[in-house]
């Protein structure tokens, strides 16, 4: 018998051969449609040719199947290779829509490092099975549901609403006509636009980032600060004060 | 701030320099420096008052009698308080003819009160706290008075609730003292809501708020010529304002406050009811006397609450057994007069009572204090009685008071009552109701009367007969220090000769030159906004003759009811009923009396203890108190049960909210009227509902009930083929979700011009039924 | 390609000090040995003054120009700096207080004063946000520190409870902005705030635009603590260490409001009124009118004082959404200075209020429950003075700065068009008288009972010196408002 | 009818992103442990990032990428700090049960 965890682990081998045998092949696909449609038709974004509409179709399908893994499973490792599917998934999703660096980022940081994190929490936690599910206050969750579903039909609506506009390639509608069809999404360009109309936004990441480490070593280490207790708490904190530092 | 102006700031700054020094550092100082500071600050404040009064104001108001100069007031601005596009306020203050006297009134009565205290408290630890209170209040009362515009006015409308918060919770340690002061808090706080919202309106419509602007010809156009739901402008901040006064002067139904704060110490009581706070609606409408000129619902609304409460606190004032109580009610009573004034534009002889009860109340309070502490703190006047030997200068002061408020000539309550009287009776504007001057006057008068009669059980009650007092009571009677009944004679006196300020304007009387002083001092700061009808020397003679007549027969009855204590015939009745004694009641000559009890005081003791239980228990206990209560219990359960620490509900309440917020955006409620414009010709028009949803949106019109789109968009017209009935339908596309709605009625097409007429009616009628 | 001037580094000055200081003090402490943390608390607030006399100095200098800094990516105008001053302001206060707290209850953690600046600095470039981009990098700059010194009380139950919450609600709010964000770009094809007015006034009622704001409603609305989105505050606040509870009503806040502002009063603001008649403001107003209500009904039950102030902040919130809604409605620039006013008078009255909540406490008891409060007046009247002078600022007595930031909003509110608002500005005076109630209870704990037992409080000049600025500022708002509202526009 | 099925428009991928935010807010209601809640809302970032990149796309503009970046960014700082809050209630209770997280309450 294979463990469970051993089918999400399968799962996520299957994502990362889908990303590394499609991918190429989704941008190939993407761009071999017409270079311009003619305005106002309903024309595909990608071109339509009858291999992007079955990428689509399997990518949609394996990032659905992997969000509800991720949602459904007990064991958490599970949980975490159904995300790493599901990331692989929209990475290749993101390749079809020509932003081919951020597929790769996506895999990178994404499904590279944070879920590497999220498996060494796992590990600190030392629990890899879950408690079921969050069953209480079932009306409220119920109505949440109905709200959800409801928020979903209008937003679909509108959504569907959106492939009447005139879509266009990227050449057409960059500012000042400078990007060539091939460049748009490129890795060149990303640094362009980066470290020119959003060198702020990259500056800005940096210092948000040092909060986000300096925080997560503040938070994480077991450290003097945890042998206080207000009076006003109760009872002291139990032996598993002393945790296992990670 | 011009140099040559005199300091009017001073008059409000020495009591608030009195209420820091002994609030911060009273502690740390000796009785004796306290009592300095705080009666000595209050004294010089009265002094400054009096200097500018009697110099530069003087001046100001002789010169404009003259016709030199064009306005008989000071003003000073001490800074721009707040400037902020076409909002500007100043910290200014304004000294006319109607401040000046109610900063007379207030220095004059807070220093006999301050003085009295000296006596009063002398026991009290909390010495330095209990003047500091005092003079704060003192101060804030005299913001109120001085203000020159709204904001001015406000924060010290606040701030006297906040100190009488202070003050009637004092003796803390007693719980019922510290919901007491909460109560008189929190109502005045319902009044303040409306009195904010007043202030915006009037800001909103006239772009200012102050007091010398209002006068303006701008200011007064806006006032009647901006319309809100049919009423001027000025109807509806007049009423807001007024809701604010019902809070601070105590009128139905916000008057419950002002019985409870008996709790706090007596001087207390009487600087509240006598010369302070409770009068500050008084002078609020009248001081916006030129904007309540401009609405006459408003007024009528005024003068209808004051009569109203006149009546039935007075009503209530009879039932009562404690002393402060009895008094609390009659103070309650006594605004209803001068509210009534206000409200049928008799301004002047509203603060002329205003003046008058002033000193007589403060008086009574005083006496009341000096009983209570002769009684061994028993406010109870069925257990006192005889009192008149045993504490001679109370008893001389407090006659001349209950004379003053029973309205018996000359004290100076019969003149004060009578103008008010007069100008019920003679009020009439465009737009009452018919005879309704003739009914306030007839509640009043039968209040006049409750007054006359109340007031004398409660003297005769307590000072004469025989004690009903238990014996160790009995044995502390003793006449209070001097430090307490030198105010009190000097107060009996004021209140004796205060009334000839007010001699009523009769034509012999204006022949041999007396004329009405207060009238002429008060006409340039206020404005009758009602012409009162012609009345002449006669009935102005009846009118008093008349009420003098009541108040004399109710102070016999009482006489008779209550001299040597309460009648024994009285308890019998009381006690057993009429039918058992039914022989005795034949054969009794006093039968008059039993009469009265049966026919009067006992349905009004009912009408009273009915009244009370209407309003005290059930409306404010239930309504305003319980109520509420209620409505926080459901809320609190209702948080509880969904803030039950658990984040997953929380974000499901997220996740509902956005829903909602999706689902009322998107929703606009649809619907369209209709017109026949000529035979066959109907006019459609789309009613829709502000909203994301309803910008672009698209509409179609089916007129033949084929499912077709006959017409598009908002306002279309349609020439039916036949009249008779037909089944229109209207579509309506939702410009961001697409949704398709739709409205169908059946409407009326009629071949004739004249049924016009019917389409309109058709239109009114089909308004409300929205899909 | 965009050319970065010496303006764009000048005019940004205030938020380059705190994020420098920041950043250095992160550094600092740890190089810095054993328990210096006054240090690094002076140094902190160092960077907050040096940042709040920045904007000072770019404020008088600015006058009324808007100047787009990297592209467009930042705005500075006066709206700007008077926020970030007031950012750095409060955070100046809430490290004062936060320093005796620490020590008295011993939970000595020196980063905090970093991540407090940075948190600060991402506040201050939502002021300055001229680009859904910036709008999402300072919330998430500001968050994210929140979530990190909310957790830094380690041993606390309650402060690990509240921080998790935070997060976990903040995270999913967080998606709520991106996705909200993604749909408005998808709209218009830019983050840039004035192309999307551009936009919006040609397309009024495009459907990516209206459900991309309302997405953004409901972001913006979790921030600021609106009900329904409200639900976390109470928990959190009551959490969180004392001190940093005032930060988050304070600063937190406000920065969510000028969020809010910068994105539906400048790019769905204006003339045009892209969704109908009452515009956007419809559904703020509908929000405003059921925060009041529900926050001050469920503060009034409230027995723990933290829990109250929560509440508190949530009907303030409500009241400021009313002057949201004022600007919607196009009641103008009036509307907007009286939201500036209140968000100053509001954060120094509840700093205060927070701050006189940490003061009274000593080691080993909190002193969190109002019965705690009794006699107060009594054992300390100056402490009981300046907690009612909060109080009663927060229920809106004159004169303080409270009711000043009150009337002015209401009187705008009033003023809109047609008093199409008086409905709201009437429940929300109601509330305000509502909301005596509460705050009364604890003025009544201090004058009216008896104290309960002598105690202790943290003797340290930082905080006296805290509380005295914010109880002094508050009566300066009040007595003197006229300078206070010219610098918030009016 | 079919044309839904062979032709795929930007639309197609709005509405999948839409679907994953969902699925993710579906997974933060639903799920009692921490750690997976904080994957649902990583799947609901996800779909944030994947609705850009379309719009990106619709548009040709660029922008759209340089806000994916910061978006995947701050997914990656918010990760760590959940992460380590996580640790840190886990530290003090012992689990990370969110049904069980509720001393803090009205």
């Amino acid at each position: 018998m294979i463990p469970r965890s051993g089918y999400s682990a399968i799962a996520a081998l299957c994502g990362a051969v889908l990303v590394f045998f499609l991918a190429p092949g989704a941008a190939a696909a993407a761009e071999s449609g017409p270079p311009a449609p003619p305005p106002g038709a309903p024309e595909g974004a990608l071109g339509n040719t009858a291999a992007v509409a079955l990428l689509f179709w399997v990518l949609a399908l394996a990032t659905v199947a992997g969000a509800v893994f991720v949602i459904t499973r007990r064991n958490m490792v599970a949980g975490v290779m159904g995300l790493v599917f599901t990331f692989f998934a929209v990475a290749v999703l993101y390749a079809m829509l020509y932003a081919h660096f951020l597929a790769v980022l996506q895999v990178l940081v994404y499904a590279g490092a944070i879920m590497v994190l999220f498996v060494f929490v796992i590990m600190i936690l030392n629990k890899p099975e879950d408690e079921p599910w969050a069953l209480t206050g079932l009306v409220g969750k119920a109505i949440a549901g109905l709200a959800l579903l409801y928020f979903l039909m209008r937003l679909g609506g509108v959504l569907w609403g959106v492939r009447e506009k005139p879509a266009a390639s990227g050449a057409e509608l960059s500012p000042g006509g400078t990007i060539q069809s091939g460049d748009f999404g490129s890795l060149a360009e990303v640094g362009r636009v980066l470290f020119s109309d959003y060198v702020f936004a990259f500056e800005a990441i940096a210092l948000i980032l040092l909060s986000a480490v300096v925080g997560a070593i503040t938070i994480a280490r077991p450290g003097s600060g945890s042998s206080s207790q207000d009076a006003d708490e109760g009872a002291a904190v139990g032996d598993g004060e002393r945790a296992p530092d990670a | 701030m011009d140099a040559t102006q005199p300091p009017i700031y001073l008059i409000i700054l020495l009591p608030l320099l009195g209420a820091v020094v002994n609030l911060v550092v009273g502690r740390k100082l000796s009785r004796r420096f306290v009592s300095v500071v705080g009666v000595g600050s209050v004294a010089a404040s009265l002094a400054v008052t009096v200097s500018i009064i009697a110099g530069p104001l003087w001046a100001q108001y002789t010169a404009a009698q003259a016709g030199e100069a064009a306005s008989p007031w000071l003003q000073q601005t001490l800074y721009t308080w707040i400037e902020t596009g076409d909002l500007r306020i100043e910290l200014a203050f304004r000294l006319d003819t109607l401040s000046a006297l109610m900063a007379l009134i207030v220095t004059f009565v807070g220093f006999l009160i301050h003085v009295y205290s000296v006596g009063y408290m002398h026991d009290e630890p909390r010495y330095a706290a209990y003047f500091g209170y005092l003079n704060l209040f003192t101060a804030s009362m005299l913001v109120l008075v001085l203000g020159e515009n709204l904001p001015v006015m406000f924060i010290g409308w606040e701030a006297v609730g906040l100190c009488s918060y202070l003050l009637i919770g004092f003796w803390f340690e007693k719980e019922k003292n510290a919901d007491a002061g909460r109560k008189a808090f929190v109502v005045n706080r319902i009044g303040d809501f409306a009195f904010i919202l007043g202030m915006c309106l009037l800001f909103y419509a006239t772009g200012t708020l102050s007091f010398a602007d209002f006068q303006g010809p701008e200011a007064q156009r806006n006032l009647l010529e901006i319309f809100m739901w049919g009423e001027p402008v000025a109807t509806w901040a007049g009423i807001l304002l007024f809701i604010g006064a019902c809070g601070k002067t105590a009128q139905i139904p916000l008057y419950v406050w002002l019985p409870d704060a008996m709790a706090g110490p007596t001087p207390v009581s009487a600087i509240i009811h006598g010369a302070t706070m409770v009068t500050a609606g008084v002078y609020m409408v009248a001081r916006m006397s030129y904007m309540y000129a401009s609405s006459t619902t408003a007024m009528a609304i005024v003068a209808g609450i004051g009569a109203v409460t006149a009546l039935f606190s007075a009503i209530i004032a009879l039932a009562q057994s404690d002393l402060k109580k009895v008094l609390a009610y009659s103070t309650v009573s006594q605004l209803g007069f001068m509210v009534t004034a206000v409200g049928v534009g008799a301004y002047v002889a509203g603060i002329f009572h205003l003046l008058t009860h002033a000193f007589f109340k403060a008086g009574l309070f005083l006496c009341a204090g000096s009983i209570i502490h002769a009684m061994s703190g028993s406010g109870d006047i069925m257990k006192m009685g005889g009192l008149r030997k045993r504490l001679p200068l109370t008893h001389i002061s407090f006659l001349a008071f209950c004379l003053a408020i029973a309205g018996i000539f000359p004290f100076s309550g019969f003149f004060s009552k009578d103008e008010i009287l007069v100008g019920a009776l003679t009020a009439d504007a465009d737009g009452w109701w018919m005879y309704y001057g003739e009914f306030l006057w007839l509640l009043l008068t039968l209040a006049a009367a409750c007054t006359a009669f109340y007031i004398f059980r409660v003297y005769f009650l307590v000072f004469s007969g025989e004690s009903r007092a238990d014996a160790a009571t009995q044995a502390h009677i003793h006449e209070s220090p001097p430090l307490v009944t030198l105010p009190l004679l000097v107060l009996a006196a004021c209140t004796a000769v205060l009334g000839f300020v007010g001699i009523p304007k009769l034509g012999f009387l204006q022949d041999i030159g007396v004329g009405n002083a207060i009238s002429a001092w008060l006409d340039s700061s206020v404005r009758s906004g009602i012409v009162p009808m012609e009345i002449t020397d006669g009935g102005k003679l009846r009118v008093m003759g008349l009420v003098l007549v009541v108040a004399i027969s109710a102070v016999l009855t009482a006489r008779a009811l209550y001299a040597r204590g309460v009648s024994p015939r009285l308890e019998a009745w009381t006690s057993r009923g009429p039918w058992a004694r039914v022989h005795k009641v034949v054969s009794d000559k006093f039968y008059v009396d039993e009469l009265y009890e049966l026919i009067v005081l006992r349905p009004f003791r009912a009408l009273a203890r009915g009244l009370f239980v209407f309003v005290d228990r059930f409306v404010i206990d239930t309504v305003f108190v319980a109520g509420p209560a209620k409505v926080v219990d459901l809320v609190g359960a209702a948080v509880r049960k969904v803030q039950n620490g658990q984040v997953q509900r929380y974000l499901a309440a997220i996740l509902v909210g956005s829903a909602a917020i999706f689902f009322l955006a998107s929703r606009p409620a649809i619907s369209f009227e209709h017109e026949q414009v000529e035979p066959y010709e109907v006019t459609f028009e789309a009613m829709v509902d502000a909203g994301p949803a309803s910008v672009d949106a698209e509409i179609e019109w089916d007129f033949l009930g084929d499912g077709e789109a006959d017409a598009t968009g908002p306002e279309v017209s349609h020439r039916f083929s036949r009249s008779g009935e037909h089944e229109v339908t209207m579509r309506f596309r939702d410009g961001v979700f697409g949704r398709w709605r739709s409205v169908s009625r059946t409407i009326e097409v009629a071949a004739q011009e004249e049924s016009q007429g019917a389409g309109a009616r058709d239109r009114g009628a089909e308004r409300g039924s929205r899909q | 390609m965009i050319e970065l001037t010496r303006e764009d580094f000048l005019y940004q000055i205030p938020l380059l000090i705190l994020a420098v200081s920041g950043v250095m003090l992160i550094l600092l402490e740890a190089f810095t040995e054993g328990n210096r943390r006054d240090f690094l608390m002076s140094l902190s607030v160092a960077g907050c003054v040096g940042a709040l006399l920045s904007s000072i100095v770019l404020f008088r200098s600015i006058g009324d120009e808007s100047i787009e800094l990297f592209g467009g990516m930042l705005v500075a105008d006066r709206l700007a700096y008077v926020l970030t001053g007031l950012f750095a302001g409060a955070t100046a206060l809430s490290a004062m207080l936060t320093a005796d707290h620490q020590r008295t209850h011993r939970w000595e953690v020196g980063e905090l004063y970093g991540l407090m600046l940075i948190a600060t600095a991402g506040a201050s470039l939502l002021s300055m946000a001229g680009s859904l981009v910036t709008i999402f990098l300072g919330v998430e700059m500001m968050s994210i520190a929140i979530y990190d010194f909310m957790a830094a009380r380690r041993g606390s139950r309650p402060g690990t409870e509240a921080a998790m919450k935070y997060f976990l609600m903040g995270a999913f709010s967080s998606g709520f902005l991106a996705y909200g964000i993604a749909l408005l770009y998808g709209a218009t094809g830019t983050f840039d705030i004035s192309s999307i007015a551009a936009f919006a006034a040609e397309n009024p009622s495009d459907p990516l635009l209206v459900v991309g704001a309302l997405v953004l409603v409901v972001a913006l609305a979790f921030k600021v603590g609106a009900v329904p989105f409200h639900m976390w505050a109470p928990d959190t606040y009551e959490g969180a260490p004392t001190p940093l509870s005032g930060f988050l009503a304070s600063v937190a806040k406000a920065a969510g409001f000028i969020a809010a502002v910068r994105i539906f009063a400048e790019a769905f603001g204006g003339d045009v009124m892209p969704f109908g008649r009452l515009g956007w403001a419809s559904v703020f107003a509908a929000l405003a009118a059921i925060t009041m209500t529900v926050g001050n009904l469920a503060a009034l039950r409230q027995e723990r004082i933290k829990r109250m102030l929560a509440y508190s902040s949530i009907a303030h919130a409500g009241t400021i959404l009313v002057g949201l809604v004022a600007v919607g409605v196009g009641a103008g620039d009036g509307a907007m200075a009286a939201v500036v006013y209140y968000l100053i008078a509001y954060s120094l009255t509840t700093i205060g209020a927070f701050g006189v909540v940490s003061w009274i406490g000593s080691r080993d008891k909190e002193r969190l429950r109002i019965d705690d409060w009794s006699g107060l007046a009594v054992s300390h009247p100056l402490a009981a003075l300046v907690m009612t002078v909060f109080l009663l600022s927060l229920g809106g007595i004159p004169p303080l700065a409270g009711f000043f930031g009150k009337f002015y909003v209401f009187s705008q509110a009033v003023s809109a068009y047609d008093q199409q608002l008086l409905w709201l500005v009437v429940i929300a005076v109601l509330n305000s008288i509502l909301s005596l109630f509460y705050y009364l209870r604890v003025v009544m704990a201090m004058y009216f009972r008896e104290p309960e037992g002598a105690f202790t409080p943290m003797r340290s000049p930082a905080t006296v010196i805290a509380l005295g600025l914010c109880a002094f500022f508050v009566v300066k708002m009040g007595v003197l408002p006229g300078g206070w509202m010219s610098i918030a526009g009016g | 009818m079919s044309d839904i099925f062979f032709h795929i428009t930007i639309s197609h991928f709005l509405i999948l992103a839409a679907v994953l935010f969902a699925i993710g807010m579906v997974g933060v209601l639903v799920r009692r442990n921490a750690l997976i809640v904080m994957m649902s809302i990583e799947i609901m970032l996800t779909a944030g990032i994947l609705t850009i990149l379309a719009f990106a796309r619709l548009h040709g503009d660029m922008g759209g990428h340089a806000f994916a970046l910061v978006l995947i960014a701050i997914a990656a700082a918010e990760a760590a700090v959940g992460l380590a809050i996580i640790v840190a209630v886990f530290r003090s209770k012992r689990h990370v049960d969110l049904e069980r997280l509720h001393h803090l309450r009205d």
